[in-house]
């Protein structure tokens, strides 16, 4: 068995009556590129958010390095469950919360950009350091954490430069063009110290010269901080180039998995995207 | 400019400042009314500001900052009226529970330290609200406080209904200025603090500051808790300037004034949350007051000038602030020594944020 | 842009407040602090009605041999301990000899220590909590004090009504409201009576919740000092409801609010008193004749003619103001203050004279009347005394 | 019978002032429904309209007063939105509340310098304003008409969102703001309306809350009108329903309360109940449950 870095089983996320994911399994190895795609409304970016943990699971869990870091919950009130003190009852992880997934080392990104809006470059990605503070609120607000704060801006301003983005340190996150955004969405992620990225459609209403560069950059990225990107996109050119494997999802349920090359003959893919050939 | 200067400029005016507040005291007698709107207006700018990092900088709708007041208030009050004046004060309660006397710098840390337990308690359920709801949920607390101070069996702690009183307080301007001053410096370094980044992470987008590893409830509960303590710490130096409290005093409307503080001077912005308390105050409690009584100017009567008029010029002058200047006095920038610099030496304006005032 | 608007405001409201300080020539400035708005506000602007009436009788004083024109400088308190101590440090700051006022128990003990410090002397009117007086050496009052009058009218339940349980209203965060329902509930069940308590909020304006209470509990009277604004309240729902125990109240409900409300209504109202109409027929016509000459007096005495007991009360503080400030032959107040303990005068409403610890009045009699509902005006009861 | 005639007072106590809530709480809901804007002047358009009715009779008969009020109360809703409101459409949200605030402070201040702060009696209304018996107990009957006249409005003003045109259009509108404007619905129009019809109904309501409370003074609109949105939001805010159902809840527990002898925490008991609601159901009892899109 290859070392999987995520593995889903079995998941379901149901809203009310709808059924937005549908028993949903998938893995993703070490070092891979792996994609999502399906058509709008397939439930791929409810999948992202029950792997962070943003909805608790109707069913099923989610693994990551081989602990279970997200299970369903009877009452689906995993939070309050778990918030804290079950955590010793379990020879795994359970990380129910967004901000406990992130520190286990899963970044994700966002399908409509959320930078935040009032703040610098740099200060977007020095948010990111605060997680690993060893300050507390005391000696934070007195300042006495001199060293940990240098050390929180060097590191920042290192990762601006290999990202390529310190010629704008000093602008308004919002101020950037639309490509620069994304790329300091993905700093931004690259700056919680992942192993696991997600990329929520990375490429969406970019024109065909910025994809291309942000193509070069994923690869980049992944090589530079031995990553593994599971990632949503649409842009077809862009997901054949880059991907190691592909999932589709359609109506919830997984239709196709496989190589690109596999994906892309899949009959089942082909109808899911063109839709309508079965219902005539 | 260097940092060094910066620091050290900053630190020359706010002694400047001191120092003309100390030869003022000495200069006009002290029960000017200059003296009593800026006690009042030192204390309405360390709660406003306290209530900015609420709701400017942490995104906290929250309505709650009077009944936090009154919770230090009331802890100073109650621990610091001398041994002997309890009789009394406690006269229907048989001179109270306690009886003893806490040192009033003393007394003002627990105040804000209840208010901070309060507020820690309170939050626990109503933190997980969103926007409206908080806001409407943490003003019914306020409310609750209120009557719950007001009960009848607990008379022998709060004195019930009835005002508590005779509690040392310190006279001179200087002293409201310098608590005030400090713990706004507090609040001012908790911003520029990796936990005040946080903060505004929270504000700007919740479910990115939650991707970015931050715990969305423990840093609300701390913004909640820190807010509320200084709060407290304004309800106690209210109590002194008052020289008598009462729990009636904190309704919601105390609440709504000091929100309108907050957006006049500028959401997000401390130094306007404090010059726009000073206008307030000065404004609604002096300067306006000319406006409810008759005047007669040779011979013809000003019209419309009774009692009450000063309050509908004031809030017509609140309307035009909000519906037309909305981003108050300083939108969300700080008056800065080095806003200043760059503006008259005509420097750095690209790159600076906190620039100064208006640009 | 915008700081130029402030600015300007800045200006104009500047200039207004030179323009609004009169020539100082030989002008003693008295202080009054009273409500105009708020619960207390009707109260409040009859009093100060007593007190202008005074002063246009009697608009000079001669200090130490110089005629001095008496000024009344007026702040509203609007009746409340927050903004009370603002208005009265306005009136520190203004540089008056001696402050009147307030009617309200709860502003004058808000702004006792504001004209402590300010070394300020003040002649409490109405207000009736011990409190305000207690303990200090600067503030005065003429009326009678609410031990008095809540045993005066628990005697008063008892010997007239036969009462033997009482219903409380006291109004919640009114130190005025739950003193003197202290007091009577003390004098009460010394008596022997029982008495059931409730408290009304701020803001409170339906009261059929504690009638209710008073009649399932069989209670004989109705006790409830408040303030005027919640009094229409009552008496309407007190009617509505068919309360057929009498009411009573102390001395903020002998107010023509009170009249208005009750008239034409089956509620039987009984109110201790200051002064009742008729004890001194001459203020009676010229403060009517006052009261009647200008459109804005007739408002502020609730557009009717009927002398309230506290504008007889502020006529008097107005006359006990300027013998002590000829007493103390100088407007410096630290003069004033300490000639004030040896003023005595005769004024409308008996008698002034103050004690020498507190520098309460010196009273023992209180006017007890009731409303009579056809005719709209307060009818003579009894004089109720207490000797010790 | 002894219990009834001592403990009917209560309930029909609480569900008159119920009944007066719900009349104020549907101006509440309809307009958080639309703007999502909790309308503090509300309550204050509610104390306005009994100031006119008091100002009203002393120069003209009830018969006219009434439609009058009905009228001037209506026109200052539709201005306030037009003024304070309209303006602020594509501003922050806080903004709008801080200026509904200050509408608020206005309106208030303003009644404070017309009735130089001094509490005003409401005229007594023929017929409403009797006395009368009901199982042995004396109460106006306005008490008793209330929770009727309440019943048939809700139920019209339900036809008139269920079945006519603009009623559509508010409930396009508070369901998806931006896209009900693509589609062709004026929104401005709608937006007046709600305050319209919200208006009127706390128009109404003030008839009957001062037929039975008679003071009128200038900030006695603030804790009915406080309530009243306690009641929208207990009931879920955005439902008519809910917002009626939850202000005869308050309505009637407050006067329960009371009745124990609690008189001290009956306001204070309002408040606990919304935020257990709040706690247990955060959209209140009737409310959709809304997920954030992430």
């Amino acid at each position: 068995m290859s070392e999987n870095v995520l593995k889903v089983e079995h998941v379901t996320m149901q809203f009310g009556g709808v059924v937005a994911v549908d028993n949903l399994n998938l893995e993703v190895n070490k070092g891979e590129i792996v994609s999502l795609i399906g058509p709008n409304g397939a439930g791929k970016t409810t999948a992202f958010n029950v792997i962070t943990g943003v909805y608790p699971p109707t069913n099923g869990a989610v693994y990551f390095q081989g602990k279970k870091i997200v299970e369903n919950h009877p009452q689906g009130k995993m939070r309050r469950q778990y918030l804290g003190e079950n955590e010793g009852k379990y020879d795994h992880v359970i990380a129910p919360t967004p901000d406990r997934i992130t520190k286990l080392g899963i970044a994700r990104t966002f399908q409509n950009i959320r930078l935040f809006k009032s703040q610098t470059v740099f200060e977007n990605i020095l948010i990111a350091e605060h997680m690993r503070r060893t300050s507390n609120l005391f000696t934070a607000t007195l300042h006495l954490n001199g060293a940990e704060e240098r050390q929180m801006r060097q590191e920042a301003d290192r990762l601006l430069h290999i990202v390529e983005l310190d010629d704008v340190r000093d602008e308004l996150a919002t101020s950037l063009p639309y490509g620069k955004q994304r790329r300091l969405e993905i700093a931004r992620a690259l700056a919680t110290k992942p192993s696991l990225l997600l990329l929520d459609e990375p490429a969406a209403g970019m024109n065909p010269q910025e994809t291309d560069e942000l193509t070069a950059f994923i690869g980049r990225v992944r090589d530079d901080f031995h990553l593994t990107i599971f990632m949503i996109e649409h842009h077809m050119d862009l997901v054949m180039e880059i991907s190691d494997r592909i999932y589709v999802l359609d109506f919830g349920k997984l239709i196709s998995q496989g190589t690109p090359d596999v994906v892309q003959s899949d009959p089942r893919v082909i109808s899911a995207y063109l839709g309508v050939q079965e219902d005539e | 400019m260097k940092k060094q200067t910066e620091a050290f400029v900053s630190v020359a005016l706010i002694a400047a400042l001191l120092i003309v507040l100390f030869v003022l005291e000495r200069v006009i007698p002290s029960t000017s009314m200059l003296f009593t709107v800026l006690k009042k207006g030192a204390i309405y700018a360390l709660v406003a500001v306290s209530m900015n990092l609420l709701n400017g900088f942490t995104g906290l709708f929250s309505l709650g900052q009077a009944g936090f007041m009154l919770v230090g208030a009331y802890t100073y009050g109650v621990l610091t009226i001398p041994v002997d004046q309890r009789a009394n004060v406690y006269m229907y309660y048989d001179g109270g529970l306690i009886q003893f006397a806490l040192h009033p710098i003393l007394a003002i840390v627990i105040a804000g330290i209840i208010a901070g337990i309060f507020a820690y308690l309170i939050g626990l359920p109503v933190l997980r609200l969103k926007s409206d709801y908080l806001a409407i949920a943490t003003l019914g607390f306020a409310e609750i406080i209120r009557a719950v101070f007001q009960w009848d069996k607990l008379g022998p702690l709060t004195n019930g209904s009835n005002l508590l009183r005779n509690y040392p307080s310190y006279k001179s301007v200087l002293f409201y200025f310098a608590a005030s001053g400090v713990c706004i410096a507090l609040i001012v370094l908790l911003i520029n603090s990796t936990y005040g980044r946080a903060f505004k992470a929270i504000r700007d987008d919740e479910v990115a500051a939650e991707a970015m590893g931050i715990n969305l409830a423990h840093h609300k509960r701390i913004a909640f808790v820190v807010s509320s303590f200084f709060a407290g710490v304004s309800g106690a130096l209210l109590a002194m300037y008052q020289t008598s409290i009462q729990a009636s005093m904190f309704k919601s409307a105390m609440t709504y004034e000091i929100l309108l503080i907050v957006v006049i001077g500028g959401i997000g912005s401390i130094t306007g949350s404090c010059i726009s308390s000073f206008l307030f105050i000065i404004l609604s409690e002096w300067l306006l007051r000319f406006l409810d009584s008759e005047l007669v100017i040779g011979g013809f009567k000003v019209p419309l000038l009774r009692s009450g008029f000063r309050k509908v010029v004031f809030s017509i002058i609140i309307m035009i602030i909000v519906l037309f200047f909305r981003q108050g006095i300083m939108g969300t920038k700080e008056f800065s020594v080095r806003g200043i610099y760059n503006r008259i030496t005509g420097k750095g304006r690209k790159a600076q944020k906190g620039g100064a005032a208006d640009e | 842009m915008k700081k130029k608007i402030v600015s300007a405001l800045m200006a104009v409201s500047m200039a207004a407040v030179v323009m609004a300080v009169p020539a100082m020539a030989d002008t003693v400035k008295i202080g009054v602090y009273e409500p105009a708005s708020g619960d207390n506000g009707a109260g409040g602007k009859q009093e100060v009605l007593g007190m202008q009436y005074a002063h246009s009788m009697t608009p000079t004083v001669e200090i130490g041999g110089v005629t001095y024109d008496v000024e009344l400088d007026i702040v509203d308190n609007e009746s409340s301990n927050d903004k009370g101590p603002s208005a009265a440090s306005k009136l520190v700051s203004d540089g008056v000899s001696v402050v009147l006022g307030s009617y309200g128990s709860g502003v004058s003990i808000a702004a006792s220590d504001i004209f402590k410090d300010g070394g300020v002397p003040a002649i409490g009117v109405t207000c009736t909590n011990p409190q305000v007086t207690q303990g200090n050496t600067h503030y005065f009052r003429i009326c009678f004090l609410d031990p008095f009058q809540g045993t005066v009218l628990a005697n008063f339940a008892s010997e007239t009504f036969g009462a033997k349980k009482a219903y409380v209203l006291t109004k919640l965060g009114d130190d005025y409201s739950t003193g003197l329902g202290f007091y009577f509930t003390k004098a009460f069940e010394e008596l022997g009576g029982e008495v059931v308590k409730g408290e009304f909020p701020e803001g409170n304006s339906d009261f059929t919740s504690y009638i209710t209470d008073a009649k399932n509990e069989g209670c004989d009277v109705f006790f409830t000092p408040t303030s005027t604004e919640a009094a229409a309240n009552e008496i309407e729902q007190a009617a509505a409801q068919g309360l057929t125990i009498p009411l009573l109240a102390g001395d903020t409900w002998d107010s023509n609010v009170i009249l208005n409300a009750a008239e034409g209504k089956d509620v039987q109202i009984y109110v201790t008193t200051f002064y009742q109409e008729g004890g001194n027929p001459e203020f009676d016509e010229g403060i009517k004749e006052f009261i009647n000459s200008d459109s804005t007096n007739l408002a502020n005495n609730g557009n009717d003619d009927t002398v309230a007991a506290v504008s007889a009360m502020g006529y008097d503080a107005y006359y006990t103001a300027l013998e002590a400030l000829k007493a103390a032959g100088s407007t410096d107040p630290a003069a004033v203050n300490e000639a004030l303990w040896g003023v005595t005068y005769d004024g409308v409403s008996g008698h002034i004279e103050f004690d020498q610890e507190n520098g309460d009045a010196i009273r023992n009699s209180a006017f007890v009347k009731v409303a009579n509902t056809e005719s709209g005006a307060w009818d003579f009861v009894s004089e109720q005394t207490i000797s010790e | 019978m002894d219990w009834l005639s001592k403990n009917l007072p209560y309930l029909m106590a609480g569900i008159s002032v119920g009944g007066q809530y719900a009349l104020i709480a549907i101006g509440y809901t309809m307009v958080y429904g639309i703007l999502r804007l909790i309308n503090f002047a509300h309550g204050d358009i509610f104390m306005v309209a009994g100031l006119v009715m008091v100002y009203a009779s002393t120069v003209m008969p009830v018969y006219l007063a009434i439609p009058l009020v009905l009228v001037v109360t209506v026109v200052i809703g539709f201005v306030v939105e037009r003024v304070a409101y309209k303006p602020l459409r594509s501003a922050p949200r806080m903004s709008v509340m801080i200026s509904a605030i200050g509408v608020s402070y206005l309106l208030q201040n303003l009644a404070l310098y017309v009735t130089g702060g001094l509490a005003q009696q409401y005229p007594a209304i023929p017929w409403i304003s009797d006395t009368i018996t009901v199982f042995g107990v004396t109460t106006k009957r306005v008490t008793v008409i209330t929770p009727p006249l309440v019943i048939v409005l809700v139920a019209a003003l339900v036809m008139l969102i269920q079945k006519t045109k603009i009623g559509m259009a508010m409930r396009a509108a508070s369901k998806d703001f931006e896209t009900s404007q693509l589609m062709g619905i004026r929104i401005n129009s709608v937006i007046s309306m709600t305050f319209i019809i919200g208006s009127f109904l706390a128009a109404v309501g003030s008839l009957l809350f001062f037929s039975n409370y008679t003071g009128v003074t200038p900030t006695v609109g603030a804790m009915p009108g406080l309530k009243a949105f306690v009641a929208a939001v207990f009931g879920g805010i955005g439902s008519i329903p809910g917002a009626v159902i939850g202000a005869f809840i308050i309505g009637i527990s407050e006067n329960i309360i009371k009745g124990l002898g609690w008189t001290t925490f009956s306001d204070a008991f309002t408040f606990a109940l919304l935020i257990v609601v709040l706690i247990f159901k955060p959209t209140g009892l009737f409310g959709e449950a809304a997920n954030d899109k992430v």
